[in-house]
Parts: structure tokens; C-alpha cells; sequence
């Protein structure tokens, strides 16, 4: 239209005006470290795998997971999830399950029959992994997908290690260990069971271009106790390797079993279930202090295991009835540690259990020079590699910290760093970014929704069969489950940025390729950053 | 046709020709009759697709009329007095977005004192509103102007007020040559607006305007109103074709041939005075009138060419500025600037004081022998006002004037006859 | 010209009166021109309306002055405004009430024009009895086309078809033909007496 | 209602957009292809909140419409800051009369439309606080008594911010203003009868009244589509921070809008006929301070000695909200 001069103007022609100019901060995406994925010993992307879960794609989860950690129907059991202990929604209402989503996605896999994707093209290096616990079947697994070949020679006539003969069925059901070992070897991991590795040196010199050692730590700590005939004195990893062969310990009606850890509680429950009358856990420090964790103290309890605190054992099976041991209270000085009292008493018990730790067998590694063991640890460096250039160990034999996600953790790091050193290189971790911390965050945007809660087997089948204690999540609560991620530190894409900009200087990219600033129009004003659900976007100031 | 009706209903039926698409209304003396015979023709539906809207002030109604004739509708409303003060800033702005909206002044003197009878001090008021201002002389021209008026402002896409004496045309019973639906329609193409507010063209009206552009846009609608000086004179042709009648135009001359003295005026008052100018005549007296339909713009060369041959004017006016005197005359006065003749300002029916062909015999013929003052005040009660001059004079506290004069003239003084 | 200035009070019609005098001219092919005093006069309170009539466009607009007559709708104004203020000497006057001029106490006053000329006639008895309201207005314009001859019954008729409707205008028109034959009555009878003086 | 939490944990409703949404329950903001009627290069200060309201609403009133939209805007810093000769931000019809005449401009509108028989074309009138509660109450007031075919939005930054932050009759308690300065032994605004504009819409019974801020998109936008089904005269009032008014950060607009909501310092409702439907809950109930403290124009009650008494004062006004319009509850 012949529009009348100055008082009537074409559509949209403010364009013309680049606002971008006022500014003085710029706003900038980034990533941030979610604390999930910080505190994951074996460096899974938990934060990635919850995000394909979201969107029930679950297949692609699992395959974001097991980039990490070949296992997750087994983590999803038996890890201790530290991952929840540092998750930002513990601060909303209580953290994301992520344990058992992982667990979920696991079973998912093996009721499906998912398999790895295939691995890198064959390098033609092989590599020697002694044990095929954790920490071995991890090492494996990372080295065939980076294409080399993984040889794994394992003493016991069943693959596992620890996993099978350290952690009861009740908490990790044997068919569930063997799918996930089958998919491992399916993948091309190589297994020899019952084939001992006695020298490490020679291992090398038969066309092995690296090896691995995952031993573990099977040699029960012992303490010395006065004792007679009357009463069985044995040691938690005979007891809980017995399980799995073909007769199960004799272990009488009344168990006691020392020490306060969680191979303690696994023998006493075991006992339980085997029959016994009473389990008594013994230990010579509170409650406070047992290393065990808190909720399977707590499960113990529940299935009727009595705890005696602050008490050592003396003797046992000394007295003329015998059939007892000899406690001893203590009291904690004003340093924290225990001492006795003099108080004594006796208890009934059939057999004593020593739960007291284990050491690693160390005996294939003599005459590996420069190989240092210190306090019965091998000393290994950043790369896991031990003072004998090709050598790697990793599990419980290299560190005190010694939980299976560690050992998995260890495993994968090992394999990249032997990758490395096959190549000529020295492996380097990748650089972190900063941490997604709570205070970054703005948490009006999720809203309610509390952890749902795992399904528990009920008391009387848990004090007589070795069924799994913990249910898992059925589809409908692994979503929910995985909804309640955060995505701390990460755009997930949620719009804010782009609805809530006053100059409609944010351009949104489509699904999956996220958001630009429009800098020709931004005035700065930092509303995008402030009201960004999970802290991905940083204020900057403008270089003059 | 011919009818014997009253102004307000003949200018409400000639609106109704027009085909008004928004008409809003709100009550003041004296334009309501206009206003209520149209309300009547919507609801009886004599007069159809057209919105009547009963608005909560007269700001209100033109701003009605702003928003309607911004979306492409015919827009009509009416007001007289301090109803059309109550609106001036939407008045102004109607100008100002070039909105062709045509309105009915009733004219009212304006208060205080309140008075609700004819004078022209409203709508010389808006003189620099930025709207064209066309003053009828008689109830035929009222109606004729309002059909010419809507051509007009679309056409100049600005809006037009047309003035009409209060009281003395709107309520006065007299002839009037109706015209046909035929001859209107004929006259008066569809109202086809410059800028428009349509979602298929969208545009934004009334951006604010800075020094840089400021300027030209104000000189623009001067330009505009200086067009309108050779238009309104082409359509009021146009209409005497059409309608066989001598309406609008800018001037208006009366016995001007060989005239020494000329009488300018604007409305209805121009016909008593042509009935004096015939008995002045008729006694000898070189007189004639010139009577001004087109205010705004006003027409400084017709005004002159009509002068050229007279020894002096006297203008007769409805209106004072005060403090300087009459409003048309500065006016006019601009017109003859240079021409060496004599002016003199009448100040006249302030208020709807009645003025009488008696009163206008006296100073015509005292002008012709340039025997008044430059400006004259048409039957002052110097009495009255003395006394009041005195009273304030004598006391600080002298009270309201306009009680104290009613009381010095008896209230009575107050009436027509 | 002829000017005629009727009084009377709000409600009264007065306004109408005039109005349809003009229109009564209209049908007669003339120049009329009917306005009131403008005023914001209320009901109850004294009114004033003009009408003009010519054989040529009227283009006066002052009030009427120096009427030709005078039209009193209202007897109880008589005493309370200078009612007839400027009526020319031959002028017309008539009064809307059942008495005479002597017995309205007006006989001195009335001396001062031609008695031919003043009439009563009693227009809101009529107006009650056909139209059933007391609106003198209707009748009078009867009493005056008798009076004046200014104008004809037959378009006073018209100009009351062309107002009311139906039985209203049929009622008023009754009312004004029966007070036109009275005016008339009246008038002849008068000349009786003044042949026989 | 469609604002009504839908079960996506990770966000909720709260976000503007949601990955895991079906698109038709996703909001007109997150759609890369919304109208942007009030286009980028608009002279508003940082962080606006005017500026944001308005595309929210208009954005969400296109939407509801199919682009069949003109708009009337009252002078106000939305009108000043969008059409500066020679540019404009508006991308659809717009027109800025005067300050207090918007209602009847857009009743003009209205009326233009209907007799042109444009019943598809839809009008909104919008101004600032002061255009509505003040100077154009006159014109609304008609226009919510004729119950004309027109959405009235205000946007309520509480003062005349346009002209450098005056008090306005919606100005809050204890506020300071350019004219209601934090001086004296009553410093800040007066503790009025206050005028809340939504509560005289609702004693107009008009079909549809609603506050809502800027805080809540999915509320807002879910108000101004069904405002859109509904013909008659129609009021929606929404709270827009002012960071140069309120004194507070430019980066804290929207975050503002929430406190004074989820304080109960505004009652965030919905209204059909002069009766109450629904009220949006508060989630976090929070005392007036926290909305307060952040913003200099309260400066003065939090000096050496903190003005409990009138903090109270105010603490009471919220309280008083939340009993009458249940904002604990949903409804």
C-alpha cells in the first residue's frame, strides 16, 4: 500500500537495528562434568546412557553403557553405586536410581540377546590377562574392541573370579553372570579355565605382546585365635568359594563370623540360608566404623543376623563343654580405637568364620624385574602399568579400594594405556571438564518425583533360599527412573534458552544439534544463563 | 425529495446515505438529535451493515472512530461544546495518522460559565487540529456538506468536521431537498483507504516520529490541506452536477459587485445578515457578503480575489480570541495583507446571544462610515459590565462574575426575547 | 412573512405546535421555518417556540420579535411573562381556555388591537374529549388556520396525518376541525354584533 | 487443562520446551517456527520483561488465531521501544494511538471487522499498568461494559517506567518510584486500598479474565489460547519485571516473576464470568523477602536497621492473597 511518510512502517524492519551491540557479557554454551559420571570408578557416561533411557531407547542406552562397562546386568547388582551418592537430585528430593536403571537396561540386553557392536579391525597384537574376574573380563573386553586380541587364562575352573566366588547368588544369580561372560566371549575374548599362570616372564616371552594381571586377591588374612577341637575355625573366601562347588560347607547351627566387612555380612547371611540358627557377626569396632555398607548391614539385620560391637574373640572352642568361644568387650579410647576391658563372655557357636581381608597370590610374579609390591600391592602408575615396561595389573591386587566397579574401572583404563604403550605411545587421561555442581543448576525446572523404590524379596524366603534379594524395575519405573535425571552440566535441549530471551537472539539448531546465540541481536542480559535448567550456559565478558 | 424536517434528522438521513460502516455516539447538547435519529435507523435496520457504538465519552468516540477507519470502515461521529475539548488529543491524532473520519459540530459556546447555546468558539478551537473545517450557512447546506465532507477526507485521507450552528440549524424546522440513494451512491465511490490494518498486509501505524523526520511529516499534511483548496472546489462542481444544487465550495459572495463595504461571516448568521444587506441596498448602500463555508484550509487568495474591489470588510464573528480579538478577522486580515483596506471585527451571539437584523443595521452603517471601533462587541451591556468592573474595583472578594452579572440583568435577561 | 410565537409550558407541545405549523405551511407549497427558544427548560416550566412562514426561502434567523400572532397554550402564563412582548398591532392572539378576555381580566389590554382578531377557544376540553389527554396543542392550530386564515384546516388535517398514526391522528384531527368550527362560530358571531352596533 | 503437569519428570511442565513432549502439547515458544511478532532489534532494555511478555502472549495469540491478528497498543516503553521511526519489531498489523484510548481504539477495530464480516480477524488492545489502571481505565471500563470482541492485555511493571519510573496506581506497597521516593518518615509508596486491575475486570462479569507472569509460559500461553475461544471482552493481566524500575538484575526477570508468585505478592488465577476457575499453586511457598531483597526500588526496608514493621506489612498483603485467592491449593 502508498503507506503515508514516517507514521506507518513496513513489518518486522527492526532487523535493520543490531542490538548486539549494547552488549557487554556474552553468553556461551558449554559442558559441564555431571557428578554421576565424576564419580563412576569405572568412568561410565551415566548421564549419556540415562539420556537415551528417557526416551525408552533402550537398546541405544545399553550400547552407550557398555562402552564403559561391558557388565551392566551384573553392576547393576553388585556395584555400590557411588554414583548416587554424589547425584545433584539427591538436593530436589533423592537421587536418580541409576543402579537400578543400569541393572534394568543389563536384564533388558540379555532378554533380548543384544551383542556388542563389532570390534575395531584386528591389530594382530595379543594380549596375555591373567584371572577373569572384574577386573580381567574388563581389560579384555576394552582391548578386543580396540582390535587386539585378548587371552584370558583363569586358574579356576569356572570364569568370574570374585564375582563367582565372592559374591553370594542372593545378590548376584549365576545365570546372569554367565550371559554376560558368554556375550564377552561371543565378542571374541578368549577364555582358558583351570590354565594357572605361573610365570609372568615367560607368558611375555611366548608371543604375548602385553599382559594384563587381574589375580585379584583370594588368600584369606589370619588371625591367630587359641582353639580347640570343639569348634570349626575357617575363613570367608573357603566358605564363600565353597558355594559353588558341588557340596556346601558344613558350617553347624550356630555361625559366628568375625570382622566387619561386607565378605562378613555375605558369610553370615550365607550361613542363614544354609541353616543356621543363629549368625553372629562379630567386631571389634561400632557400627559407625564397619566398612560394610550401611543397607546391607541393614538387610542383615533384617534377615535376624545379631551384630555384637566393640567385641573381639579370645579363643574358641577351648572350654571343656567347648562348642563356644571366649569374646572379649572393648571400649573406644579418646583416639577412636578400641581397647579391651577385661570383660569377658562366653557365646555358643559351632564354627568361627574369619572375615578379616584378603591378600593377593603374588607367587607368579617373582623374578619380573623392576616389578615393586608394597604392603602386598603391586605398584602400578597412572596407565596401570607396573615397573616392568608390557606389564599392567589392575583389581584388587592394585589397590586397597577394592569393589568390582573399581575393578572394572581399572580394567578399561589398563587396556587403553596398553593400547597406547603397544603403539609406541604413553597413554594420557583425557583432559574434565569443570564439575556440574549443584549451585550451577536451577532446579525450579524439574519438578516432583521421588526414587522409586526396588522391590524386596519378602524376610522368610530370604532367610532360607538364595533367591535375588533386590527386584529390578520393570519398564514403566526404569523410565520413570531414568526421567528423573537432571542432565547436570549438559543441554538436553529443553527450549529455556530460546523461549526466554527477550530479543529472540537464541536459534535453535533442531533435534540433537542443540542451540546458537544470534550475537547480532544478544544484548547480553544473561536471562538465558540464569534460567538454564542444568547450568549450560556460562557468561562471559566481551573482549574490548 | 422535499421535506420539511429538522437539521439534526436531515443531516442524520444524508449520514445514513453515505453508507457509514462505524457511527459512535455520546450525548451532548446540541448535536444529540443527530446521533439519536441514527441510532434509530441501525436498530430499525433502515440503515444496514453499520455498527453503532453508545461510547463512555466523546475521547472515546473518535478514538472509535480511529480504530474503525484504521481497519478500512467509514467513520462518523458528532459532538458540539466541551465534549469536542474532552476529545482534542484523540482529535489531533486522528489528523495526525491521516484518518479519514468525518464529524458533526454542533457549535456550542464553551465554559466556564457553562452554556449551552450557539456560539463558534468550539470548533475555531481546532482550527490547527490538522482537520478540514466546512461551516454551513443553512440546513440544505449542512446536509449537502456532510455527503461532500466524506468524499473529501478520503479522497486527502484526513478528517473533516462539519460545523452547523447549535440550536439555531440543528433543532430549526425548515426545507430541505433530500437527495436519492441513487444520486449519493452515484457521488460518493466506496471508501477505499490509503493504509489499512489487514493481517494479509500487515503494517505498524503510528510509529513515533523523531527530530529527524518530525518536520516533514507536519509539512505534509499542510500540503495536504492546500490540496484540498482546489478539491473542494472540483467536488462541490461535481456536486451540483449530480445534485443540481450550489453547496460547499470555499466561498461564498453576495451583492459583492461593486460593494465599497463587505460583510464576511460563517454560518447560519449569514442569512440574516443577506436580509439586512437587501434593505441596505435597497436604501442605497454599496454593501455586499462573503460568506466563508471552507475554514480549514483557510482560502487566503479566494478571500483576497473577493475583496479586491471593496474599501473595507467587517468581519462578524462567533468567536473571540481573547486577548486579541476575533479569530476569523486575524484570518482574514492574513488574506488582504498589503491590499491597504479597512478591516473591522465584529464580536457577535457569544453564548447564543440572539443577533438581531436590528442590531446589524446599527453597525453596518456605522462601518460604512468607519465609525466603530476595530473591534466591536455586538449589543455589550456596558451597564453590566461596568458595574462589575467597579464592583471589582471597590472589593478584593467581588465573588463569581457570572452570578453576579445574572444577578445585575435579571435572570430573565438570560432568554431570547 | 408571517411570525408566530406560541407560549406555553413543557410538555405542552408547544415545541410540536410549531413544528407541525410549519409543516402545515410545507403542504401548501410555502417557505416555513419552526424552531424553539433554545433553552434547557424542563417540564413544568414556561416555553416558547417560533414558526416563520413565506412565500420565499426564509433566510432569517433572529427570534421572533414583532410577531403576527400569538399563541397561548397555557392561561396561567398570562400574568407571568410579558406575553405579548412586540405583537404587531393588526396581530392575531389565541388563548387555550373557556373564558373570555374580559373574564381573563385582559379587556384594558386587549383594547389595543382589533377585538376581530383575539379569540378563546377552550383546547384542552377538546383535546380531552377527543384525544382523551390534555394536549391543547393539536387544537389550537385548528383555531388558528380559523383565526388567521394563514393557513388552510386541510393542511393542518395533513400535517397532523403525517405525524400520528391511526386512531390518534384521526382523535386530533377531530379535536382540531371541532375547535376550527368554534374559532369560526365565535368570529362570525362577533361580526354580528359590531354590524349591529 | 494442558499446562497441567505432564509426566516428564526431567522438566515437567516448567521448561519452555520438552524433547519427550508430543508435539501438540509442546509450547508455541519452543517451536522453531513461532511468529516472533515482536522481531529482534527492538530498543527494549536487557532482560525486558515487557518485551518477553509480549511475544509470549502475542506469539501464543497468532498461534490460537492462525495469524489472523491486529493488534492496538497504548504509548507505553512496549510502544516506544518497538516502533522508533524508521523501524518497527511488529510483524503483524499494529496500531499506537494514544495512551488512555486503547480499549476504544481496538473496540473501533472490532467493530470495522465485524461489520465487514471479518469474523475470522481477531483483535488484542495492549498497554503498560499505566495505560490501564490509570489514564485508559476510562475507555477499558466501556469496553468490558459493552463486552466488545476484544483481549485487553496489560502488561504490569508496576509504574511509568517509559518516563523514567514514576508510581502508577499499580505500583506496590512501600515501592520507590522517581514520585515516591525513598525519603521521610514514610518513605517509598503509600500503603493504599491498592487497585488491582483483574479484580474490577472480574466485577465487570465480562466472559474471561486471567493474570499470569512471565514465569510461566506454559500457564500463559495456555490462557491466551483459551481467551482466543472465547468472544466478548476479555482481560489478561501479566506480571513483566522491569529491571530498571524494580532495581534488580537483568538476568533476574523472569526469576522475579516467580517470587512475586510464589510469595503470593501476585495471585496468579483464571476467571470466566466474574467467577474464579482455577489458581496457579504455589510450589515453593517463600516469604516476601526473598522476592524483596533483590530489588533496589526495596532497598530502604532493608538498611541499618531493617523496617520489620512494614516487611510484616507487606508479609501480611501476600498472606492476604493466598487466603483469598487458596493459593496453596490448586482449585
Amino acid at each position: 500500500m502508498d503507506k503515508p511518510f514516517a507514521i506507518t512502517l513496513d513489518p518486522g524492519s527492526s532487523l535493520a537495528n543490531r542490538t548486539g551491540s549494547w552488549r557487554t557479557l556474552r553468553p556461551e554454551y558449554i559442558d559441564r562434568l555431571p557428578p554421576c559420571n565424576a564419580a563412576c570408578p569405572a568412568g561410565e557416561n551415566i548421564q549419556d546412557w540415562l539420556f537415551h533411557a528417557e526416551s525408552g531407547k533402550y537398546e541405544k542406552a545399553w550400547r552407550s553403557l557398555v562402552e564403559n562397562n561391558p557388565m551392566p546386568a551384573i553392576m547393576g547388582r553388585v556395584c555400590y553405586h557411588p554414583c548416587e551418592g554424589a547425584c545433584n537430585r539427591e538436593q530436589v528430593d533423592s537421587a536418580v536410581g541409576i543402579n537400578s536403571v543400569e541393572r534394568f537396561l543389563g536384564d533388558e540386553a540379555n532378554k533380548q540377546g543384544w551383542q556388542f557392536s563389532p570390534p575395531a579391525a584386528a591389530t594382530g597384537r595379543r594380549v596375555l590377562v591373567v584371572g577373569s574376574g572384574p577386573a580381567g573380563l574388563s581389560a579384555a573386553y576394552h582391548l578386543t574392541r580396540l582390535g587386539h586380541q585378548a587371552v584370558i587364562h583363569e586358574a579356576a575352573p569356572l570364569a568370574g573370579g570374585m564375582l563367582r566366588f565372592g559374591i553370594p547368588k542372593y545378590r548376584l544369580p549365576r545365570e546372569v553372570l554367565d550371559a554376560e561372560i558368554k556375550r564377552l566371549t561371543d565378542f571374541g575374548v578368549e577364555i582358558h579355565l583351570q590354565s594357572k599362570v605361573t610365570d609372568v616372564r615367560k607368558a611375555l616371552a611366548d608371543g604375548f605382546d602385553a599382559v594384563f594381571l587381574g589375580v585379584g586377591a583370594h588368600i584369606a588374612k589370619r588371625a591367630y585365635i587359641p582353639a580347640g577341637d570343639a569348634c570349626k575355625v575357617l575363613d570367608a573366601v573357603a566358605v564363600l568359594r565353597g558355594m559353588e562347588g558341588e557340596s556346601t560347607p558344613l558350617l553347624g547351627r550356630k555361625v559366628v563370623v568375625y570382622g566387619g566387612g561386607n565378605t562378613a555380612l555375605d558369610v553370615a547371611r550365607t550361613a542363614k540360608r544354609l541353616g543356621a540358627e543363629e549368625a553372629i557377626i562379630v567386631y571389634r569396632r561400632t557400627r559407625k566404623q564397619m566398612p560394610a555398607h550401611p543397607f546391607e548391614v541393614e538387610e542383615a539385620l533384617q534377615e535376624g543376623i545379631s551384630i555384637k560391637w566393640l567385641t573381639t574373640i579370645k579363643e574358641a572352642g577351648m572350654s571343656e563343654d567347648g562348642g563356644d568361644i571366649m569374646v572379649e568387650k572393648m571400649a573406644l579410647d579418646d583416639k577412636g580405637f578400641p581397647q579391651p576391658t577385661g570383660e569377658f563372655e562366653r557365646i555358643a557357636a559351632d564354627s568361627v568364620v574369619l572375615a578379616l581381608g584378603q591378600d593377593a597370590d603374588l607367587s607368579l610374579l617373582e623374578n619380573v624385574p623392576g616389578l615393586v609390591v608394597n604392603k602386598g600391592l603391586i605398584e602400578v602408575d597412572a596407565g596401570m602399568m607396573t615397573g616392568h615396561p608390557g606389564v599392567f595389573a589392575g583389581g584388587d591386587m592394585a589397590g586397597l579400594e577394592r569393589t568390582v566397579t573399581v575393578a572394572v574401572g581399572h580394567g578399561k583404563l589398563a587396556a587403553r594405556a596398553i593400547d597406547a604403550w603397544l603403539s609406541g605411545e604413553t597413554w594420557t587421561p583425557p583432559p574434565r571438564h569443570e564439575l556440574a555442581t549443584f549451585e550451577r543448576m536451577n532446579p525450579w525446572y524439574y519438578s516432583d518425583a521421588p526414587k522409586t523404590v526396588r522391590p524386596v524379596l519378602d524376610i522368610i524366603r530370604r532367610q532360607s533360599t538364595f533367591d535375588e534379594v533386590l527386584g529390578g524395575l520393570d519398564e514403566s519405573n526404569a523410565l520413570f527412573e531414568a526421567r528423573r535425571c537432571m542432565s547436570c552440566g549438559n543441554c538436553f535441549e529443553c527450549d529455556n534458552c530460546y523461549g526466554v530471551c527477550p530479543d529472540n537472539a537464541v536459534i535453535k539448531l533442531g533435534p540433537g544439534k542443540r542451540f546458537k546465540f544470534n550475537l547480532d541481536y544478544c544484548k547480553g542480559c544473561g536471562i538465558c544463563a540464569t534460567e538454564c535448567p542444568c547450568g549450560a550456559i556460562k557468561m562471559v565478558p566481551e573482549e574490548n | 425529495m422535499l421535506k420539511q424536517i429538522e437539521g439534526s434528522r436531515a443531516v442524520a438521513e444524508a449520514v445514513a446515505l453515505c453508507r457509514p460502516e462505524v457511527i459512535c455516539a455520546y450525548p451532548i447538547s446540541p448535536q444529540t438529535h443527530i446521533v439519536e435519529a441514527l441510532g434509530e435507523m441501525v436498530k430499525d435496520g433502515s440503515l444496514s451493515d453499520c455498527e453503532f457504538i453508545n461510547v463512555e465519552s466523546e475521547f472515546a468516540a473518535m478514538s472509535v472512530a480511529i480504530g474503525a477507519a484504521a481497519t478500512g470502515a467509514r467513520s462518523y461521529t458528532a459532538t458540539a461544546s466541551q465534549g469536542l475539548l474532552y476529545m482534542v488529543e484523540a482529535v489531533y491524532n486522528a489528523s495526525g495518522l491521516g484518518l479519514p473520519i468525518v464529524m458533526t459540530v454542533a457549535n456550542r459556546a464553551i465554559g466556564a460559565p457553562i452554556n449551552i447555546w450557539n456560539d463558534h468558539s468550539d470548533a475555531l478551537s481546532q482550527r490547527d487540529s490538522g482537520w478540514l473545517q466546512l461551516f454551513a450557512e443553512s440546513n440544505q447546506e449542512a446536509l449537502d456538506l456532510h455527503i461532500q465532507a466524506f468524499r473529501l477526507a478520503e479522497e486527502l485521507s484526513l478528517p473533516i468536521m462539519v460545523c452547523m450552528d447549535g440550536f439555531i440549524l440543528t433543532h430549526a424546522v425548515e426545507r430541505v431537498d433530500m437527495p436519492t440513494q441513487q444520486q449519493v451512491d452515484a457521488y460518493l465511490p466506496p471508501y477505499a483507504p490509503r493504509q489499512v490494518l489487514d493481517p494479509a498486509e500487515p503494517v505498524s501505524i503510528g510509529a513515533m516520529v523523531g527530530p529527524e523526520a518530525f518536520m516533514e511529516v507536519r509539512y505534509l499534511a499542510h500540503a495536504k490541506q492546500q490540496e484540498a483548496l482546489t478539491l473542494i472546489p472540483a467536488y462541490a462542481a461535481e456536486f451540483k452536477a449530480v445534485f443540481g444544487r450550489d453547496s460547499g465550495g470555499l466561498l461564498h459572495g453576495y451583492c459583492t459587485a461593486g460593494a465599497e463595504t463587505i460583510i464576511i461571516a460563517m454560518g447560519s448568521v449569514l442569512g440574516t445578515i443577506k436580509d439586512v444587506v437587501d434593505e441596505m441596498r435597497a436604501d442605497g448602500h454599496q454593501i455586499g457578503v462573503l460568506g466563508i463555508t471552507c475554514f480549514r484550509p483557510f482560502p487566503l487568495a479566494a478571500v483576497a480575489a473577493a475583496l479586491a474591489h471593496c474599501k473595507r470588510f467587517v468581519v462578524l464573528e462567533k468567536s473571540l480570541a481573547i486577548g486579541i480579538g476575533g479569530i476569523v478577522a486575524t484570518n482574514v486580515r492574513m488574506a488582504v495583507t498589503g491590499m491597504g483596506l479597512k478591516g473591522y471585527t465584529v464580536i457577535a451571539g457569544l453564548g447564543g446571544r440572539a443577533i438581531t437584523k436590528k442590531s446589524l443595521h446599527a453597525v453596518f452603517r456605522k462601518a460604512a462610515m468607519d465609525n466603530i471601533e476595530p473591534v466591536t462587541f455586538l449589543d455589550l451591556d456596558w451597564k453590566v459590565v461596568n458595574k462589575q468592573l467597579e464592583r471589582e474595583k471597590a472589593h478584593r472578594k467581588s465573588g463569581p462574575v457570572a452570578e453576579a452579572l445574572l444577578r445585575d440583568v435579571g435572570v430573565i435577561g438570560a432568554r431570547n426575547y | 412573512m408571517f411570525q408566530v410565537r406560541i407560549h406555553g409550558r413543557g410538555g405542552q407541545g408547544v415545541v410540536t405546535a410549531a413544528e407541525m405549523l410549519s409543516v402545515a405551511a410545507f403542504n401548501e407549497g410555502r417557505h416555513a421555518q419552526a424552531f424553539p427558544s433554545f433553552g434547557s427548560e424542563r417540564t413544568g416550566a414556561p416555553v416558547v417556540a417560533f414558526c416563520r412562514i413565506d412565500d420565499r426561502a426564509i433566510r432569517l434567523r433572529e427570534p421572533i420579535m414583532a410577531p403576527d400572532a400569538i399563541i397561548i397554550q397555557d392561561p396561567t402564563l398570562l400574568h407571568q411573562v410579558d406575553i405579548f412582548a412586540g405583537l404587531k398591532n393588526d396581530g392575531y392572539i389565541l388563548i387555550n381556555t373557556n373564558k373570555s378576555f374580559a373574564e381573563l381580566g385582559l379587556a384594558d389590554l386587549a383594547s389595543a388591537w382589533n377585538p376581530a382578531r383575539l379569540c378563546t377557544v377552550s383546547a384542552t376540553e377538546l383535546a380531552l374529549k377527543h384525544v382523551g389527554r390534555p394536549v391543547p396543542n393539536v387544537p389550537l392550530l385548528g383555531g388558528f388556520a380559523a383565526i388567521s386564515g394563514v393557513i388552510q384546516l386541510a393542511s393542518v388535517l395533513k400535517a397532523i396525518g403525517e405525524r400520528f398514526a391511526g386512531k390518534l391522528a384521526a382523535d386530533n384531527s377531530a379535536a382540531a376541525t371541532e375547535a376550527y368550527q368554534i374559532v369560526r362560530q365565535s368570529m362570525a358571531a362577533d361580526s354580528e354584533v359590531t354590524e349591529h352596533a | 487443562m494442558s499446562f497441567q503437569p505432564v509426566k516428564f519428570y526431567q522438566t515437567g511442565t516448567f521448561t519452555v520446551g520438552n524433547r519427550l513432549l508430543p508435539p501438540e502439547e509442546r509450547s508455541v515458544q519452543s517451536s522453531s517456527k513461532r511468529f516472533n511478532s515482536i522481531n529482534s532489534g527492538h530498543r527494549a532494555c536487557q532482560g525486558c520483561g515487557e518485551a518477553l511478555g509480549a511475544r509470549y502472549a502475542i506469539d501464543a495469540a497468532m498461534e490460537a488465531t492462525n495469524g489472523q491478528l491486529i493488534a492496538a497498543n497504548a504509548t507505553c516503553c512496549l510502544e516506544v521501544f518497538s516502533t522508533p521511526y524508521p523501524e518497527t519489531s511488529w510483524q503483524i498489523p499494529w496500531i499506537h494511538s494514544l495512551f488512555g484510548n486503547t480499549a476504544a481504539v481496538a473496540t473501533g477495530i472490532a467493530a470495522a471487522l465485524k461489520v465487514k464480516g471479518r469474523h475470522d480477524v481477531r483483535v488484542v488492545a495492549q498497554g503498560g499498568d499505566g495505560g490501564t489502571t490509570d489514564i485508559g481505565f476510562g475507555c477499558l471500563s466501556g469496553m468490558f461494559e459493552r463486552n466488545d470482541d476484544v483481549l485487553y492485555i496489560c502488561y504490569d511493571n508496576g509504574g511509568y517506567m517509559n518516563t523514567g519510573v514514576q508510581r502508577s496506581s499499580a505500583t506496590p506497597a512501600a515501592a520507590r518510584t522517581s514520585t515516591t521516593p525513598a525519603v521521610g518518615p514514610a518513605p517509598g509508596n503509600v500503603f493504599g486500598q491498592g487497585k488491582f486491575l483483574p479484580a474490577i475486570a472480574l466485577a465487570h462479569d465480562i466472559p474471561y479474565v486471567a493474570t499470569a507472569t512471565v514465569a510461566d509460559l506454559r500457564d500463559l500461553e495456555a490462557k491466551v489460547r483459551r481467551a482466543m475461544e472465547i468472544r466478548g471482552a476479555r482481560y489478561l493481566h501479566i506480571l513483566v519485571p522491569c529491571p530498571l524500575g524494580w532495581g534488580h538484575a537483568s538476568h533476574d526477570t523472569i526469576k522475579m516473576a516467580r517470587l512475586a508468585k510464589e510469595t503470593g505478592i501476585f495471585p496468579v488465577f483464571e476467571a470466566e464470568h466474574g467467577e474464579i476457575k482455577s489458581v496457579l499453586a504455589i510450589r515453593r511457598p517463600l516469604p516476601v523477602e526473598d522476592y524483596l531483597k533483590p530489588q533496589k526500588r526495596y532497598a530502604h526496608l532493608f538498611g541499618q536497621q531493617p523496617k520489620v514493621g512494614v516487611i510484616a506489612q507487606l508479609q501480611a498483603q501476600a498472606d492476604r492473597n493466598i487466603r483469598k485467592y487458596k493459593l496453596l491449593e490448586s482449585l
